[in-house]
């Protein structure tokens, strides 16, 4: 039987993690993806408490992250083409005006 | 030694089962190749290979020798570790999609250890094929992005696309049985098409989902079974490697062995999918007939020995030598087999299941086959519009009235 | 009893009729709204005659009949219904109002006919009625003042009914204004005697103040403050010094309006509310002798104005006016009956004079100015016959008549022991200055040869729907006075009688102490009348008929006293230099330019240019770098997390941590 | 060191090596790539915890529909190798400490939880996928069909946004 302080130590690390990828990362994309790391991380945390506490709401919960985690994807990465049309860059620190 | 062997006798087990079945299903690819062409080639009304050995039998010897020592040339300027990457993550997730399948009911006794056929057999199985068919696209997609070339970007960029819409109507057009049967476990669905009540209340064949109370999956059936040839890119939805307008599609780069685990993905594949039809939707290895018809049993012998004979008369008749050596063993082998069945019946009930199982799978393929001889390929947005306007729609509308029908039936 | 279990139909039907001419009458034919309007208020009227009939029929302890229909207003322990009340007083005000209310309202249709805004005319003279019935019949201070209020609203809607000349909607302005002034006194007037009473309901209010000791006199007590705050608001509402003003410029509206609203019912309103709260009244003497006084002054101060005015409707205002100062003199000597009968026979001949020189103004064509008038009696001789009863009676001629009213409230003045002897000097005094101006109009308007040009304005008899209300009302004002005339051959006055039980419960003991003097004093007081009223008539006949060339020789021989007259004594301009200036001036410079430009928009400023300075400094961290973006959202979610695991990051807590 | 608590810190090894992977990477399909592998790993862990169903939507939506998607994206624009550029001050200074600050408050966190979690953590049991799906269309079914909501909303504003406005 694994403890689950491991499980919560891990999904705060990769959540770390993430917020370095979040900070460092130039390329929109990675950014996005880091941000969904971040919410792996989550995930992980939600499990480890729903296995610990012997109640299932944490992975209801996580379903719920899924499924808001893909909306996001699906608009985020909308608006990321927009981006790339009208910018011609991927990389945000070239894209810091407001209008062109 | 033996107490190592004593202590993790089901890791040795499952060791050596997946040896047997990597060989099973490498020999079946090889073999399936063969059989398309000479399917293909009887629909256009050609010989098909005929050259390298009896009815060209060694042909996919050959062909396998061809792959492992042809040149294996490496694009310039390609990412070396993704192009190396792709075809093994294929490969691989082809392969283990195969080790959720059970291939029979009961095990084998063998030093007190049941070993079922079959590899795993989790209690998420059906979900867990979905898991690994979902990271498929991986292969097909990173292929075609990192050959650099543009051909294979095209039907890598088709390709993650068509994976992912259908999959969908994949995934929604199995809900259907699972809400009739209840599980995620295959073994569990196949014997709960076995006890359930079957249409007009008959038993065997009408029992199957397809057929079966409260609501026959057909349309899940089509459904699926169109889905999957999608997600397998086969005719006609092939445009990932569409001859005609990407050259070879995402694999147009590649050559000799890389090129030949794609191709044993796309078989393995359709193995595991027509697997998957036959155990989902026709009651894996149940046979069609009611449990009373006994004498049914006789049916794998009697298929088998005149077989056998027909192959020994072919073989004698052979024009060249070596298929007068080589036809009549195979014919005798098989014409053996049948006879052995007949004479211990505890082998024959053993069989029963993989017998049926397996005749199964072998129908599927051939439909495979012969779709891919006689249909046309789709245009793309024809693909687009039918998998999200027609086939998502028509397995949602399966779900919801399944559902409403069980709902009612057990009111 | 149906109707009065249903006294709210009364007012409810001129609502409904003012309610659908305003909405949908804008496109319907005159017809139409005519039978809207005219047949609401008839039916009201009816309704009124019905509830007057089963109220005779009501056992006396049953009086007053009260109906309580909803709970309006509940605050604590304060509750204000909508109750309404039934007794002899509030049955002479209903018949008045609904029955002159519904004669005026066919007088429109005739006056009307050619006007703009037909259907919005009505919509409000609807209105109107609806507010005076809830005055009326009000049974608490709360629901009156909103009679009140109404009454008012409609009164500024009507005379800014020609909204488009700018005199008559600053007239309009003019009256709203002025009444605030005495409708503040009234809310203040209304909150002192919550506080004192814990009602404002009628019935218990007066049967808790009934027993308590009236002021002493030249005291201020509770009931003289309150009774005084009232009285400012009847000030205002009817139009006594020194909030008289806008009565005069109340005449821009259509003269149907003047007759009903600044003559016949609004303005008595005043009246009304002191004799309604007459038991608070009676137990304040000092504010009753105020409202003598005032009443008297106003009464002869307006009659002179009225002497020297040249335009016919002016005249009449005025003369309402002094009418009005007139019926607070009789409430001030707690003569209330006599103020109420006052009150209806004003209501009839005053009604009847407006509506006649409204017939005069139709007659030539506008022309409001009696200089460019005359010799018109042949022309319109009906309107000319009805305007001399009406003028005959108000300047209390026997039998008609404004001679009883008149001549009780004058009786009972001279009675009153607090300067009574005065009291009755300026009231007949006023009568006299009446009936002069009065027979000066009608000579200046009907007499000598005419002094306009017959070929622009060809004078025409008014239409049956106006002559038919002029005539009915000429009878009323005929014998209106009868029902009082028996005190003089010592049979107890009917009127009087009648009201009685609502007079009488105040313990007002000069009404008996009356009765004993009264018939040694009836016959001379009332013949010193006659010969007063005769005596008006006399000079007035002799300046304008026989020697048509002498007002102006007496005008230019005493020019300081007409202009003076001419000018209404300046009280506008008074007003204007002492009360508008100033609050004008104090509003420009100091409300304004100091205390809204400096202060508040300073402030406002002030704060919008910090902003802007702290936005330059912060602006920097608005880099439009994501990254940075980045770095703040972590700085954020570590701050959040410091603060909710701080119990967890206490030193304390460290040691455990492994 | 039994067998779950090996295949933990293989995962966990794997999750981890896959994250640092990501941030190194310098071209978007190999961060992807790593991600992907974390994403596995984690449904490995899922899998140890014993919430199937979890672990295979985990894949199935992650791995199979949202990485697609991003690799999909990622070949659609081409992107090519990040530029390392420095224009931000504040995430060059700051950007370090303040992570490791951030991860240090949540695991002093965690490890101060833990006595408490520890607790129950013993009867940690499998969890059936009937009662999960009870529970989902029972006691939540309103936030799931307001999830269903958020789904369409996001596909319109996908379109809107992705659609060549035609001009």
């Amino acid at each position: 039987m694994v403890p689950t302080h491991y499980y919560l130590t891990l999904s705060a690390i990769l959540f770390g993690l993430g917020v370095v990828a979040f900070i460092f990362k130039r390329n929109i994309i990675t950014i996005f993806m880091s941000i969904e790391l971040m919410l792996n991380a989550v995930n992980l945390a939600f499990v480890a408490f729903s296995r610990a506490l012997n109640k299932l709401d944490g992975q209801v919960f996580v379903l719920f992250v899924i499924v808001v985690a893909a909306a996001e994807a699906a608009v985020g990465l909308g608006i990321i083409i927009m981006i790339v049309r009208n910018r011609q860059t991927l990389n945000v620190e070239r894209v810091d005006l407001l209008k062109l | 030694m033996n107490d190592f062997l004593a202590q993790h006798a089901d890791i040795l087990i499952s060791l050596v089962k997946i040896a047997i079945l990597l060989f099973v299903v490498l020999t079946v690819n090889a073999y399936l190749t063969w059989f398309e062409r000479k399917v293909v080639a009887h629909i256009q009304s050609r010989w098909g290979p005929h050259r390298v050995g009896p009815h060209g039998l060694l042909q996919p010897l050959a062909d396998g020798l061809k792959f492992l020592f042809k040149e294996d040339p490496t694009p310039a300027g390609v990412d070396k570790f993704v192009y190396y990457l792709a075809p093994l993550l294929a490969l691989a997730l082809a392969l283990t999609s195969i080790a959720v399948i059970p291939f029979g009911p009961d095990p084998l006794h063998f030093k007190g250890h049941d070993i079922y056929l079959g590899i795993v057999d989790l209690n998420i199985g059906i979900l867990a094929l979905f898991a690994i068919t979902a990271l498929g696209v991986y292969g097909v997609a990173l292929a075609g992005w990192a050959s650099n070339s543009k051909y294979p970007l095209l039907g890598g960029l088709r390709s993650s696309a068509q994976m992912v819409s259908y999959e969908l109507a994949l995934t929604m057009s199995v809900v259907g049985v699972l809400l009739m049967c209840g599980s995620f476990s295959l073994r569990d669905i196949i014997n709960t098409q076995a006890a359930g009540h079957g249409l007009f209340g008959l038993g065997g064949i009408f029992r199957w989902n397809i057929f079966a109370g409260p609501f026959p999956q057909i349309l899940g059936f089509l459904c699926f079974f169109i889905a999957a040839i999608a997600e397998t890119n086969r005719v006609p939805f092939d445009l990932p490697e569409a001859e005609s307008e990407l050259v070879a599609g995402f694999h147009t780069e590649y050559a000799s062995f890389k090129f030949a685990m794609f191709f044993i993905a796309e078989y393995t594949s359709m193995i595991t999918v027509s697997s998957l039809c036959s155990i989902l939707f026709f009651g894996g290895w149940l046979s069609p007939f009611p449990g009373s018809w006994t004498f049914t049993h006789y049916l794998p012998s009697v298929l088998l020995i005149p077989f056998g004979l027909w192959v020994i008369w072919d073989g004698v008749r052979y024009e060249t030598i070596f298929g007068k050596l080589i036809l009549p063993g195979v014919g005798f082998v098989i014409a053996a087999l049948g006879a052995v069945f007949v004479l211990f019946p505890a082998v024959n009930e053993f069989i029963q299941g993989p017998f049926w199982l397996l005749s199964k799978i072998f129908i599927f393929l051939f439909i495979y086959v012969w779709m891919r001889g006689t249909l046309p390929r789709f245009r793309y947005d024809q693909l687009m519009s039918f998998g999200w306007k027609l086939l998502l729609p028509v397995s949602l509308a399966n779900v919801v009235i399944t559902a409403s029908a069980i709902l009612w039936s057990n009111r | 009893m149906p109707i009065l279990n249903y006294l709210w139909i009364i007012p409810a039907l001129p609502l409904l009729g003012s309610a659908i001419n305003g909405l949908f009458g804008a496109k319907w034919p005159n017809k139409i709204i005519n039978t809207v309007a005219v047949g609401s208020t008839g039916l009201s009227f009816l309704a009124a005659l019905e509830a007057v009939r089963e109220f005779t029929h009501l056992a006396p302890e049953n009086i007053p009949w009260v109906q309580q229909y909803f709970t309006w207003i509940i605050a604590g322990d304060f509750r204000a219904g909508f109750d309404l009340q039934v007794d002899q007083l509030t049955v002479v005000m209903l018949l008045v109002v609904t029955g002159v209310g519904w004669l005026i309202h066919i007088y429109s249709t005739g006056y009307m006919a050619h006007e703009g805004g037909y259907y919005r005319f009505f919509s409000y003279l609807n209105l109107f009625m609806f507010f005076m019935l809830i005055l009326v019949l009000a049974a608490n201070y709360v629901l009156l003042f909103v009679g009140w209020e109404g009454v008012g609203l409609s009164s500024y809607l009507l005379i800014g009914f020609y909204f488009l000349r700018k005199s008559a909607s600053d007239a309009g302005k003019k009256a709203f204004i002025v009444n605030r002034i005495g409708d503040f006194g009234f809310m203040l007037g209304m909150f002192l005697l919550y506080k004192s009473f814990g009602t404002l309901d009628f019935v218990p209010l007066f049967a808790k103040a009934t027993p308590l000791p009236a002021d002493v006199m030249g005291h201020l007590g509770m009931f003289t403050i309150a009774c005084l705050l009232l009285f400012t608001g009847a000030c205002g509402k009817s139009a006594q010094l020194p909030l008289y003003v806008w009565l005069p410029d109340a005449m821009e509206g259509p003269t149907p309006v003047s007759a009903l609203i600044h003559a016949a019912t609004m303005v008595t309103a005043g009246v009304y509310v002191v004799a309604r709260s007459h038991i608070l009244f009676t137990h304040a003497p000092t504010a009753m002798f105020v409202v003598a006084i005032v009443g008297c002054a106003t009464a002869f101060f307006a009659a002179t104005i009225g002497l020297v005015q040249t335009d016919i409707k002016r005249v009449l205002a005025y003369s309402t006016v002094s009418q009005l100062g007139y019926m607070f003199l009789a409430c001030g000597v707690a003569a209330f009956s006599a103020g109420i009968f006052h009150l209806m026979t004003h209501a009839f001949f005053k009604a009847l004079l407006f509506l006649a020189s409204g017939s005069v103004i139709h007659a030539m064509g506008g022309e409001q100015d009696m200089l460019k008038m005359g010799g018109l009696s042949k022309k319109i001789r009906w309107t000319y016959l009805t305007m001399l009863t009406a003028t005959l009676a108000i300047a209390g001629f026997p039998p008609l008549a404004g001679f009883f009213s008149k001549d009780s409230i004058l009786l009972n003045a001279y009675q009153s022991d607090r300067g009574g002897r005065i009291l009755y000097a300026f009231g007949l005094l006023t009568a006299l200055l009446t009936s002069f101006y009065m027979f000066r109009l009608i000579f200046l308007t009907f007499f000598g040869k005419p002094r306009y040009d017959e070929h622009k304005v060809h004078v025409h008899e008014s239409p049956k729907s106006m002559l038919v209300p002029l005539v009915i009302l000429a009878v009323l004002s005929i014998i209106g006075g009868w029902i009082a005339a028996p005190a003089f051959w010592g049979a107890p006055d009917y009127f009087a009688k009648f009201l009685e039980p609502v007079f009488a419960q105040g313990g007002a003991g000069n009404a008996e102490a009356a009765e004993a003097t009264a018939h040694a004093l009836e016959t001379p007081l009332a013949i010193v009348a006659v010969v007063t009223a005769l005596l008006g008539f006399a000079i007035a006949f002799w300046l304008y008929l026989r020697r048509p060339g002498k007002p102006e020789q007496l005008a230019k021989s005493m020019r300081g006293a007409y202009t003076l007259l001419l000018n209404k004594y300046y009280v506008d301009e008074i007003y204007a230099a002492l009360i508008v200036k100033p609050l004008l001036w104090l509003s420009t410079n100091v409300l304004w330019q100091t205390v809204d430009v400096r202060g508040i928009d300073g402030t406002v400023n002030g704060i919008a240019e910090g902003m802007t300075g702290v936005g330059d400094g912060v602006r920097h961290t608005q880099s439009g770098n994501t990254r940075s973006y980045a770095v703040w959202v972590v700085i954020g979610a570590i701050v959040i997390i410091a603060i909710i695991f701080w119990p967890y990051m206490r030193p304390t807590a460290v040691g455990v941590v492994r | 060191m039994n067998a779950p608590l090996v295949v933990f810190f293989v995962l966990a090894a794997m999750c981890i090596i896959g994250a640092i992977s990501l941030i190194l990477q310098r071209h978007p399909i190999h961060s992807a790539l790593s991600l992907i592998v974390v994403m596995v790993a984690l449904a490995g862990l899922y899998l140890l915890m014993g919430a199937e169903f979890v672990a295979a939507v985990q894949i199935i939506v992650y791995g199979g529909a949202i990485m697609v998607l991003f690799v999909f994206v990622i070949m659609l624009l081409n992107a090519g190798l990040e530029e390392r550029t420095n224009v931000s001050r504040l995430a060059g200074i700051g950007g370090i400490p303040l992570a490791i600050a951030l991860t240090g408050f949540l695991a002093a966190a965690v490890a101060r939880s833990q006595d408490t979690v520890q607790a129950a953590a013993q009867t940690g049991a499998v969890a059936p996928t009937k009662a999960l799906s009870r529970l989902l269309f029972q006691d939540f079914v309103y936030p799931f069909e307001l999830t269903s909501f958020l789904i369409l909303v996001a596909i319109m504003g996908a379109l809107v946004l992705a659609q060549r406005e035609n001009r």
